[in-house]
């Protein structure tokens, strides 16, 4: 699979299709090593693209960089996704981010990175893509990676596709308010504001965010309970309808602040009032910036 | 002068301070992550030691958010409070050798020609007490920059672990003999033999709860110290002329401009100052800062002197291989990893000067 | 009084006069009197002002060093602090940290003929220089003046230039760009790097200041060079973003120097060692 | 000697400015006395309300916040209306999530004519905040030193 993954972007590079291609790697130099670091590469020489690889370590959602001055001054761009990135390729391209035809995206069959999102995944063939590298295992109904190997022998797959993406949440909402916010008190007041979780999210492309802007300075921007509960609450509701679970912002977190929980929330607000799931229907409206007139609510008398 | 101590008697000895009202810092397990943190009691002190915390001590010396003077607006009238939060005495217990050397590093910016009156007093308040390590993990690279999972530099005392939870305690300054003047227990130490004539182990020690401590210590001799990621002398004559060179824009192109870097880095010390407050009351504070993030260098005609993320990734590399040791003298960097440690995309400081070394010829 | 680093004065404004339409000049004098009689700065330092709850920012001393009842500062109003100060009049109370970074070589330029050159905002950090020089006219031999804007109404101490022309031995050129000149304007026409190049300056033992946006020094130090000026005879002021203005946040740091303690002045010599990071 | 000092709660109501906002000037001239616990803060549109106006009237000591607009279809810019229902149909759940309190946090439509409406709101809203009594959860979070 990575064989063909390599001679896919090869081909792509030596064409002059793309000028550079978007996806994991790790050192040159470091090639075959059992736990070389995989981190973003850039390809932009067909020989290099033996750098490219595939493996249960390639969290990065690349989407991320399409926005990136220094990306695209690279010229036109091949992007390797997983099921859980393609989607931010569709709200992005709703939200006129990126034009489509001028990527050409490459899904990569993904049967799970040992991530909580990968137990209720429904993508692993991802869709909209270009060209699908790894294809669906016959009978089993999920896509193989074919080639991920994993602990359990049965290609990592899950054995029952847990229906409930929410069922944490759900658990989280049925305790008490108080001992909801005494959670988020602990949690949050780790938080130094590195803003990592802001800067791997495909979604948070603002070019001045809001917590940078000071007239007025609605958002304390200093590291104390009352700045971190004001941050993460604008972070997680600037998600609404648009997060698509993709994890990096808990991933990247240096403090270990598991933030699944308030992008869940406003996910299953989404799903529940309008039926909207972010990534899932490139024609839908993007919910937060189109309304309804029939929209049903039971709190405003 | 050196000592020896039970893991089971230090942990006593950190429940005595935190009962003498002092703030005692160390590596716990938060989450499932390995933080420093307060430590409520000894038993939430955590010493594995083949994980190094993935944020630093920095925030005992040089907190992130710091209030510096508050303020009280009257009609034609101001009013400058002091900031009334109290600077307590701080005890740091198993740092990591690249942790303690910071103080040392930051005494130099933050006493150039002006005296940083509140980063002295939490200097002068604060004792490490370090725990040398005999391990380490991918990022490690204190070998590097001319430290040593032994480096003594910023610690008070330096605690070598010997085997069966031993703790040979060598007592650095003045304010470190002090903290553990007369505390040690002197159990003679079984594989060295090398613990003071103290007698057998009295029965109250014997029953302490031992602290988890990883299964296979070495004794600190054959403590393996991470291998050399980089010719620090090939980076630094590279940086000597190496500020416009072709490569930077490729050495960071992955780089998202977070600050995860620098906010669990050992010695990045940049602030920012703010004013906070509703109405006629507020306090002007400190927080930490980053050279990563765009508003750090724009000016208000929004011109940017560093408008692209390699540019600034370039700033730290040079701020700390060479702008800093210039000016003050010492690396601005003790190898501690966390910058790789904590990057999303696999970036921090080893990376890049490995890249930079291997094509330097 | 406190050991607080960044714990500022308490200053009074005591006038406050708008120069442009967005730009103000502000007097202020110490609200202790002991501190304003042990109180001295040398011309070319600068000051961080602070508008007690919307922030602090630096600013240039831009009166002479000689006069000691007060001191002022001129600022264009663009962000949240220059918005507060903009608000303030007589009376109200601001806060005041410095005199910070080093200073013009008023020294070194003993006997030497002086050019100033401003563009736009860049006035206020010449001023001070302008006036300390007259103040000791004997010590300096010929002065130029050259101060360009982009139309007349963005002119910064227009009253003083007239004032400045009176003096013996002074020549001021001012200027506004080409379309910016109103029917009773006697000034020139032109960009200043072009006006400094008709002015016909004797650049024989001379020393010039060149403060200004950026386009206006890129253009301005050729002429200045072909004039025969060397590198280490041109000196400027550099405007880096700063923070703490005592050399540790780290803002102002570019290549070896930080800005606000080992600059603002730098000669052209030394600029052109620091790295293209500006 | 006054009967003990009973808790005065502190409403915050944004308001938009062409409906709810005449709505209580009508209250005012019909003379209909409401408890005058409620700030009332006026926007032009409920669409302009942003959520972290909410946040920052419980961090600055509000134990209450009030949202009144037009009613659906009778905004002044169409639209205003519709847009902040879906969004405070998205942002209460994560109100909910963080543990903030969404019993606090009300929701109205309230027209021009409608000053009666505004008079029971706010008196009704004055009553359910006092025996919820002040918000101190979440203000002494925001007090909570470094």
């Amino acid at each position: 699979m990575i064989a063909t993954l390599r001679e896919t972007c090869r081909q792509l590079l030596s064409d002059g299709k793309v000028d550079v291609v978007i996806g994991y790697g790790h050192d040159a130099a470091a090639d075959g090593a059992e736990d070389a670091p995989v981190y973003p590469v850039f390809i932009t020489k067909p020989e290099d693209a033996g750098r490219l690889v595939w493996n249960d370590r390639c969290h990065a959602n690349l989407a991320v960089y399409l926005k990136h001055e220094e990306i695209r001054s690279l010229g036109r761009a091949a992007i390797i996704v997983k099921g859980c990135d393609q989607r931010s390729l569709v709200v992005l391209e709703k939200e006129s981010q990126l034009d489509r035809s001028k990527i050409y995206v490459i899904g990569i069959a993904c049967d799970g990175l040992d991530r909580p999102k990968c137990r209720t995944c429904d993508v692993h063939e991802p869709r909209g893509a270009d060209v699908i590298i790894g294809h669906k295992a016959a009978g089993t109904g999920y896509p193989c990676a074919g080639g991920v190997p994993s602990a359990n022998g049965t290609q990592g797959l899950p054995d029952t596709l847990p229906d409930d993406r929410y069922a944490e949440l759900r658990a989280f909402l049925a305790r008490p308010s108080a001992e909801r916010l005494a959670y988020w008190r602990q949690e949050l007041a780790r938080c130094v504001k590195c803003y990592a979780c802001r800067q791997v999210c495909p979604m948070c492309y603002c070019r001045r965010c809001i917590v940078d802007k000071n007239r007025p300075q609605i958002i304390s921007t200093s590291a104390t309970l009352k700045g971190n509960f004001a941050w993460h609450i604008t972070r997680a509701f600037h998600l609404a309808g648009r997060c698509v679970g993709c994890e990096e912002c808990s991933r990247a977190c240096p403090m270990g602040i598991d933030l699944r929980l308030l992008n869940l929330s406003v996910a299953q607000a989404a799903e529940e009032n309008f039926a909207f799931r972010a990534g899932d229907d490139p024609a839908a409206e993007p919910v937060i910036g189109s309304y309804a007139i029939q929209d049903k609510e039971d709190f405003i008398r | 002068m050196s000592e020896s101590l039970s893991i089971a008697a230090l942990g006593k000895l950190v429940d005595c301070w935190i009962a003498e009202g002092r703030h005692v810092t160390g590596p716990r397990r938060i989450n499932g992550r390995l933080l420093y943190a307060r430590l409520d009691s000894a038993a939430d002190l955590d010493l594995t030691e083949d994980e190094r915390p993935r944020n630093s001590i920095k925030q005992v010396l040089f907190p992130r958010h710091e209030e510096l003077y508050g303020y009280k607006l009257g009609h034609k009238r101001i009013e400058l409070t002091e900031s009334e939060t109290p600077i307590a005495e701080q005890i740091v217990v198993a740092a990591r050798p690249c942790d303690a050397a910071l103080g040392p590093i930051l005494d130099h910016v933050f006493n150039w020609d002006y005296k940083d009156t509140q980063y002295n007093r939490r200097r002068e308040l604060t004792t490490i007490v370090t725990l040398a390590c005999r391990h380490h993990d991918a990022h490690c690279f204190c070998t590097s920059v001319g430290s040593a999972p032994d480096d003594p530099r910023g610690s008070d005392v330096m605690l070598h672990a010997m085997d069966e939870g031993i703790l040979e305690v060598c007592c650095l300054t003045e304010k470190g003999s002090r903290l553990f003047a007369g505390r040690c227990d002197n159990l003679p130490s079984p594989s060295s033999g090398r613990g003071a004539g103290g007698e057998g182990i009295s029965g109250d020690i014997a029953n302490q709860p031992v602290l988890p401590l990883t299964p296979a210590i070495s004794h600190r001799e054959n403590g393996t110290a991470p291998p050399r990621r980089f010719d620090l002398d090939k980076v630094q004559e590279f940086l000597a002329q190496g500020f416009e060179d072709s490569r930077w824009p490729d050495l960071a192109r992955r780089c998202l401009g977070c600050g995860a870097c620098a906010y669990t880095c050992p010695t990045c010390h940049c602030f920012d100052i703010v004013d906070e407050g509703a109405g006629k009351e507020g306090v002007r504070a400190r927080n930490w800062d980053a050279c990563q993030f765009v508003p750090f260098t724009l000016h208000a005609s929004g011109h940017n002197p560093r408008s692209r993320q390699n540019q600034r990734q370039r700033q730290r590399i040079y701020h700390k291989f060479r702008i800093y040791p210039e000016k003050f003298g010492p690396l601005l960097c003790t190898g501690c990893g966390n910058c790789t440690r904590n990057c999303p995309v696999g970036l921090g400081v080893a990376p890049v000067l490995a890249e930079i070394a291997r094509n330097t010829p | 009084m406190t050991d607080n680093i960044y714990q500022p004065d308490l200053m009074e404004v005591v006038q406050v006069h708008q120069q442009t339409a967005d730009v103000k000049s502000v007097r202020i004098r110490f609200c202790d009197e002991t501190r304003a009689n042990d109180f001295s700065f040398r011309v070319g330092q600068f000051g961080i002002f602070s508008a007690f709850g919307a922030g602090e920012s630096p600013f240039n001393l831009c009166s002479s060093s000689n006069w000691r009842d007060f001191i002022e500062f001129c600022f264009r109003r663009t962000g949240r602090v220059t918005e507060a100060l903009w608000n303030m009049d007589e009376g109200d109370i601001i806060g005041f940290r410095g005199p910070y970074g080093n200073a013009y070589p008023m020294d070194k330029w003993r006997g030497k003929d002086l050019i100033f050159i401003g563009g736009g905002i860049a006035m206020p950090p010449i001023r001070c220089a302008i006036w300390y020089a007259l103040e000791n006219r004997e010590k300096f031999g010929q002065i130029t003046i050259v101060y360009g804007a982009r139309k007349v109404g963005d002119l910064v101490f227009r009253n003083e230039l007239d004032r400045w022309a009176e003096y013996d031995g002074v020549r001021v050129v001012s200027c506004v760009d080409p379309g910016g000149e109103t029917p009773d304007w006697r000034g020139e026409v032109g960009f200043v790097p072009a006006v400094v190049e008709r002015a016909g300056i004797s650049a024989t033992n001379a020393a010039a200041l060149v403060i200004g946006p950026p386009i206006m020094i890129q253009f301005t130090l050729p002429v200045l060079s072909k004039l025969g000026l060397s590198d280490s005879d041109i000196y400027t002021s550099l405007e880096n973003r700063m923070k703490c203005g005592v050399g540790k946040c780290g803002r102002c740091n570019c290549g070896p120097a930080y800005v606000c303690k080992d600059g603002p002045v730098f000669t052209l010599e030394q600029i052109k060692a620091l790295p293209k990071d500006l | 000697m006054n009967e003990p000092q009973e808790f005065q709660p502190k409403i915050i109501a944004y308001v938009c400015n062409w409906c709810t906002y005449l709505g209580a000037d009508l209250a005012g001239t019909n003379r209909l006395e409401y408890p005058a616990n409620v700030r009332v803060i006026r926007l032009p549109c409920t669409g302009r309300i942003d959520f972290n106006l909410i946040v920052k009237a419980f961090e600055m000591g509000g134990d209450a916040v009030l949202v009144s607009g037009c009613h659906p279809g009778d905004c002044h810019y169409t639209a205003g209306n519709y847009h902040a229902r879906r969004r405070w149909m998205l942002f209460r759940p994560l109100l909910e999530a963080f543990g903030i309190e969404t019993e606090r946090v009300h929701f109205t439509w309230i027209s021009a004519a409608e000053g009666r409406k505004w008079q029971q709101v706010v008196a009704e809203l004055t009553e359910t905040t006092r025996k919820l009594g002040p918000y101190t959860g979440y203000r002494e979070i925001c007090e909570a030193k470094g």
